[in-house]
């Protein structure tokens, strides 16, 4: 059985799960309570579960994450929000020097099971300082999880599995999606281990994650609409990348195209080409192309922002490249 | 659960005589009615969809940009949050400047890349908006340390809320400032709330003049509902900028939701009309009419004045073009 | 112009009664020598390069974690620095782990993978081990959340410097703790510098316990040279943990240089030798041997005892193993 | 003319040179006077420029930083240190969200004359913490430039024409390169606009940065005693890329390596490969190989350190998996 669902509603739910079933479960963030959540992913939550489970904190972002950290060395199992990723910048020392290292600097005597969730990504006119993409940053991190739900479903069933991870795992949450309808299985279950193609195809591949995945689909559409086949691969992990998928989509298809929000230089793409170019080479028939961010800030002017992001036009555009 | 009043006693009414002459009485008034017409006219405009992103509405707290900002010289600089609009047009950026920029028209100040959180302006040395809460404040205390070290006589005023006093940058910059001496002036524009969280679950210590003091940085508060009261403890405050920085704390309000995606869960409707009774236009109207140093008439002239600069603004911004997708590029870096 | 003297006025040295029997007095003063003795031997395996990596000696400082840890519980939790071979050493953890971990055996507490910085016993609740300079504070914070929510009666003693002092994770934590109640014992060892840096050129206000009150959380100061006045001021923080976090300063000296690549430019050596007249393992003998509960037969036998513990833990350490490199990625994320 | 000249002695050297010629700039940092600086560095700076220019700053990081963005729009040129890569996590909020944006933000309005310099790199047993390597996190970020010199020369020359630079740039200074001594010409003037050949060959090119120079120029040199002539390409300038020279490296071998200290998901080198892949994916014999750091948290012990990080017997391993 399906039904009907929104990604912000998924959230809510895989939340409301949580916290209903785990009291280890505690949601702790900047207006996550009394405003009922920057996104509203929250409302209602306080009333039901109370000001110790659902935590307003103050503006300090280094502190309420580290102050994760410390809970989930302590017993519980928090969810952190950062309300976007362009103030988890003050965080990063504890992700990084913290969280990320913990379990190894003391060789393998504690774990931090902790959630770390995220709004990411621009297009909504927000301007330079709040349309950050910076999920390849944590990408590189060894000792963190990164996923990105693209879908309902994955907004309905990361969660859990995340929760359930004895080591940190960071989430991010493309704003872009939050108002994306899907249909979605009763039972969500599903797993943090790797990528998953969206859309079959064999004339080209195009892998992406998050916020560009609907543009991703809509190119595919418009390519299928004059002849080109595509596939759309969904990274959905972003670390550890599985290669594997990446590699199989690749090697059928022949030609890709990678499709990210972050800056071009030292995107999550290049690292996604990177491994193509290691373990399907010589399946290529053309070089990997890659759609990104302009270098620019992101500006806030509708038509600029437009300019500087991916867009279902220049996917198609990068996919035709390939075939010139 | 959810609705909470904040745990200040409200003061009376801004009331008692205003101790300046007519003229700067109806300048800090109009500056006021100015900030209010332009914003007004912002929330119209962004439900016709003209202007978009974030914007954050100065409603309720005009007393406190445009009683500070006068008591600041030409030479000083300006430091803001991403509720500035305000300031920046007291500081005397130019309305058609402010909304074009809102727009995203190539004749904002910024080109239309910032909009409403990223007014700059170099002419008045405003430098931003910041929609990193407590961002700005490490800013100011280099903007001071140069002006120290260039032996320039120059202030830098900072605003930020009570939400950014929880920030780290707040304490490191406090410190620096008061260690190193620096002619910073720290704004606090405390309205009680950082977004939908009160004071009260942000600070251990409400007091923030007690916080700024433990810096060994002398600490006054002003009522920022009183426009006399928020430009005389300025003026106070940078007279005794010369032996180091000063903290400002501006007690006021904010009457609309915290940005356009505010359903204002956090407080109640009777504490926001409470407090509208302290508004600062209609309090300082009232006092400036009992002295005889305005009339209705003349009240409903400025008021118009404003309205006039506001659709003019509008206009402006409406003729404006938009920069160019070619030259998205730019101004990434310096030519 | 480069040395200085650092601005706090010398208490005499340590002296008068100790309130203790003479077990748990000989248990005090054991401690103490056991640190010293660990640590001079490390800056000698330093030399000869057994040791690598950074190397941060708490020699001079003893009576802190030798005074403050006793007055925890077997069920709190402690968190430190890059400078916590004493703390763990007091609380619990073998010497033979520790020489281990320093010399990067398998052997090592952290199977070589930490070294000296990075400390960390789960069986004692020694959360590390932080070589990020106030990186512990938000760490402790939630782990006394953490205690608070499950209902357990459990302190967590957080170990830092005078110069974590300036950091925003100062700050951001205290008010956290403060404004949650939560049952953290902020201990800062207050030697008066951080690296090179004198707490007079680092701290507009250089009264910690000040700062900490700006918090609305209680403060003591204790005598770090003095373990009685460490282990009495601690004891007292504890009884008070109920309503919500303390704050303790214990004014230390450090005796050798930050680590081993430090000349020691910006200090004289007579500020040291003058503080060298209060050391913590002396005067503390001293009033001991005053009050008949020491004689320096016993105590050159407990100083052999400790000597030999850390031939132990030499031995132990040179007879370890290396983490086969195969396993170089264990670790990493839970199995 | 050439000298002999230690990188540490030129560091200082350029930093002496800068604040003698310009009195807008001075030094801020954490034990840049007193102590004389974390790497010795700044010794005797204190008494000759004074408190004023030499300042030591509290262990504030991100106020410090901001501290140097502001003065840098008051008029002066300061050039603030970061004792290490691992602290800038803590003052990456100012970098990212304040300096590297500013001059866009303001419609161009305000430039950032700014100058970061920080300690990167492992290699010295200073464990997990202590060891970052995030020079592709910092390449990533638009409205900034990052250097990283590896040779004498380079640390002697690099710091003029970064003072020069209008706007915000991040120079990197490899800790396993402080005791490297080289003959420098009198007059050290370079550029910071491209990446540069070290070394001359024709059958792979090397391609790295920074720390790893010098063991991709033993690498060389071990493959030269086998036959191997190998071209090393010094990047030198991490952001913006020199795809050029990249290019022309690779067309002319036809076979590359790229070395890199960062954590080998999403590192700096992936972004290397990634331009390979789009600008001369047909010159191409093999496909292009990296040599990165493992990804695990560097570890304290000796041995784990050394084969977590890239060695000139890996490098030599991977140039040979070309050919195999
Ligand atoms: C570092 C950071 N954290 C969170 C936010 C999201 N945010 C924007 S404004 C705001 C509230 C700030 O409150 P306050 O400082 O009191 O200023 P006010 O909005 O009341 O004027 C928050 C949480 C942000 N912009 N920056
Ligand atoms: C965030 C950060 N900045 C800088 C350093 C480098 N550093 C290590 S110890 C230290 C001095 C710390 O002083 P203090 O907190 O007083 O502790 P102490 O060493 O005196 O025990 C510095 C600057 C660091 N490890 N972390
Ligand atoms: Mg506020
Ligand atoms: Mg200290």
């Amino acid at each position: 059985m399906t039904r009907k669902l929104g990604y912000r509603e998924a959230m809510r739910e895989a939340m409301h799960e949580a916290l209903a079933s785990d009291p280890r479960v505690f949601l702790m963030g900047e207006d996550v309570g009394r405003y009922g959540g920057t996104y509203a992913f929250s409302k209602g939550f306080l009333d039901e579960f109370g000001p110790e489970r659902i935590r307003d904190t103050p503006l300090s972002e280094l502190a309420f994450v580290g102050a994760g950290i410390g809970a989930a060395l302590g017993g519980l199992r928090p969810i952190v929000e950062v309300m976007t990723v362009n103030f988890s910048l003050l965080a990063l020392d504890q992700i990084v020097n913290t969280a990320a290292l913990y379990r190894h600097m003391s060789g393998g005597q504690f774990s931090v099971p902790l959630v770390i969730r995220m709004a990411t990504g621009a297009g909504r006119q927000v301007a330079a300082q709040h349309s950050h993409s910076l999920e390849g940053w944590y990408a590189h991190i060894p000792g963190i999880k990164v996923l990105a739900p693209a879908t309902v479903e994955d907004a309905r069933g990361m969660l859990a599995p995340a929760l359930a991870d004895p080591d940190p795992v960071v989430i991010f949450e493309h704003a872009g999606l939050f108002n994306l309808e899907g249909e979605v299985p009763d039972d969500c279950t599903v797993d943090i281990a790797g990528a998953k193609v969206r859309r079959g195809g064999t004339a080209v591949s195009i892998i992406t994650y998050g916020g560009s995945l609907p543009k991703a689909l809509a190119a595919a559409e418009t390519l299928a609409a004059e002849g080109v086949d595509a596939e759309v691969v969904d990274l959905r992990v972003l670390r550890p990348l599985d290669t594997a998928t990446i590699v199989a989509s690749v090697a059928k298809c022949r030609r890709a195209v990678i499709v990210d929000e972050g800056w071009r230089s030292g995107s999550l793409a290049a690292e996604v080409m990177a491994r193509i170019m290691e373990n399907a080479f010589f399946e290529l028939d053309a070089p990997v192309a890659r759609v990104c961010s302009e270098e620019v800030p992101i500006p806030y002017a509708r038509h600029l922002e437009e300019a500087a992001l991916p867009q279902p036009e220049k996917i198609v555009a990068a996919v035709k490249g390939l075939f010139a | 659960m959810s609705a909470q009043v904040a745990q200040v006693e409200l003061a009376p009414p801004p009331s008692g005589p205003v101790p300046y002459p007519r003229e700067f009485s109806i300048q800090l008034l109009t500056d006021m009615v100015r900030i209010r017409r332009l914003e007004e006219k912002c929330a119209e405009l962004y439900g016709a969809g003209k202007i978009r992103g974030f914007l954050h509405l100065y409603i309720g707290e005009e007393a406190v940009a445009a009683g500070a900002l006068p008591a600041l010289a030409p030479g000083d600089n300006v430091v803001a949050t991403y509720r500035e609009h305000g300031h920046a047009l007291v500081r005397g950026m130019s309305m058609n400047a402010i909304m074009a920029e809102m727009y995203g028209k190539r004749e904002g100040c910024a080109r239309g890349r910032g909009g409403s959180m990223h007014l700059f302006d170099s002419a008045t040395r405003l430098y931003g908006g910041n929609a990193i809460v407590g961002g700005g404040l490490p800013l100011a205390t280099g903007l001071a340390l140069a002006a120290r070290m260039q032996h320039e006589d120059r202030v830098t005023a900072c605003f930020f809320g009570d939400g950014a006093v929880a920030e780290g940058a707040f304490h490191e910059s406090l410190n620096l400032a008061a260690l190193w001496k620096l002619p910073v002036l720290f704004c606090c524009e405390n309205n009680l709330y950082g977004m939908g969280t009160a004071i009260e679950r942000a600070e251990s210590q409400t007091d923030l003049c007690a916080k700024a003091r433990s810096y060994d940085m002398p600490a006054l508060s002003a009522d920022g509902m009183d426009i006399v009261s928020a430009y005389e403890t300025t003026k106070e405050a940078v007279a005794m900028i010369g032996q180091g920085p000063v903290f400002v704390e501006y007690r006021t309000y904010r009457y609309r939701a915290h940005s356009m995606f505010d359903a204002e869960l956090y407080r109640q409707k009777a504490e926001v009309e409470e407090w509208k009774t302290r508004g600062p236009i209609h309090t300082f109207t009232a006092r400036l009419k009992a002295e005889g140093k305005l009339t209705e008439e003349e009240f409903l002239a400025l008021d118009a004045r404003a309205a006039a600069e506001v659709a003019a603004a509008v206009a402006f911004a409406e003729a404006g073009t938009w920069e160019p997708v070619e030259d998205l590029l730019k101004d990434v870096h310096t030519p």
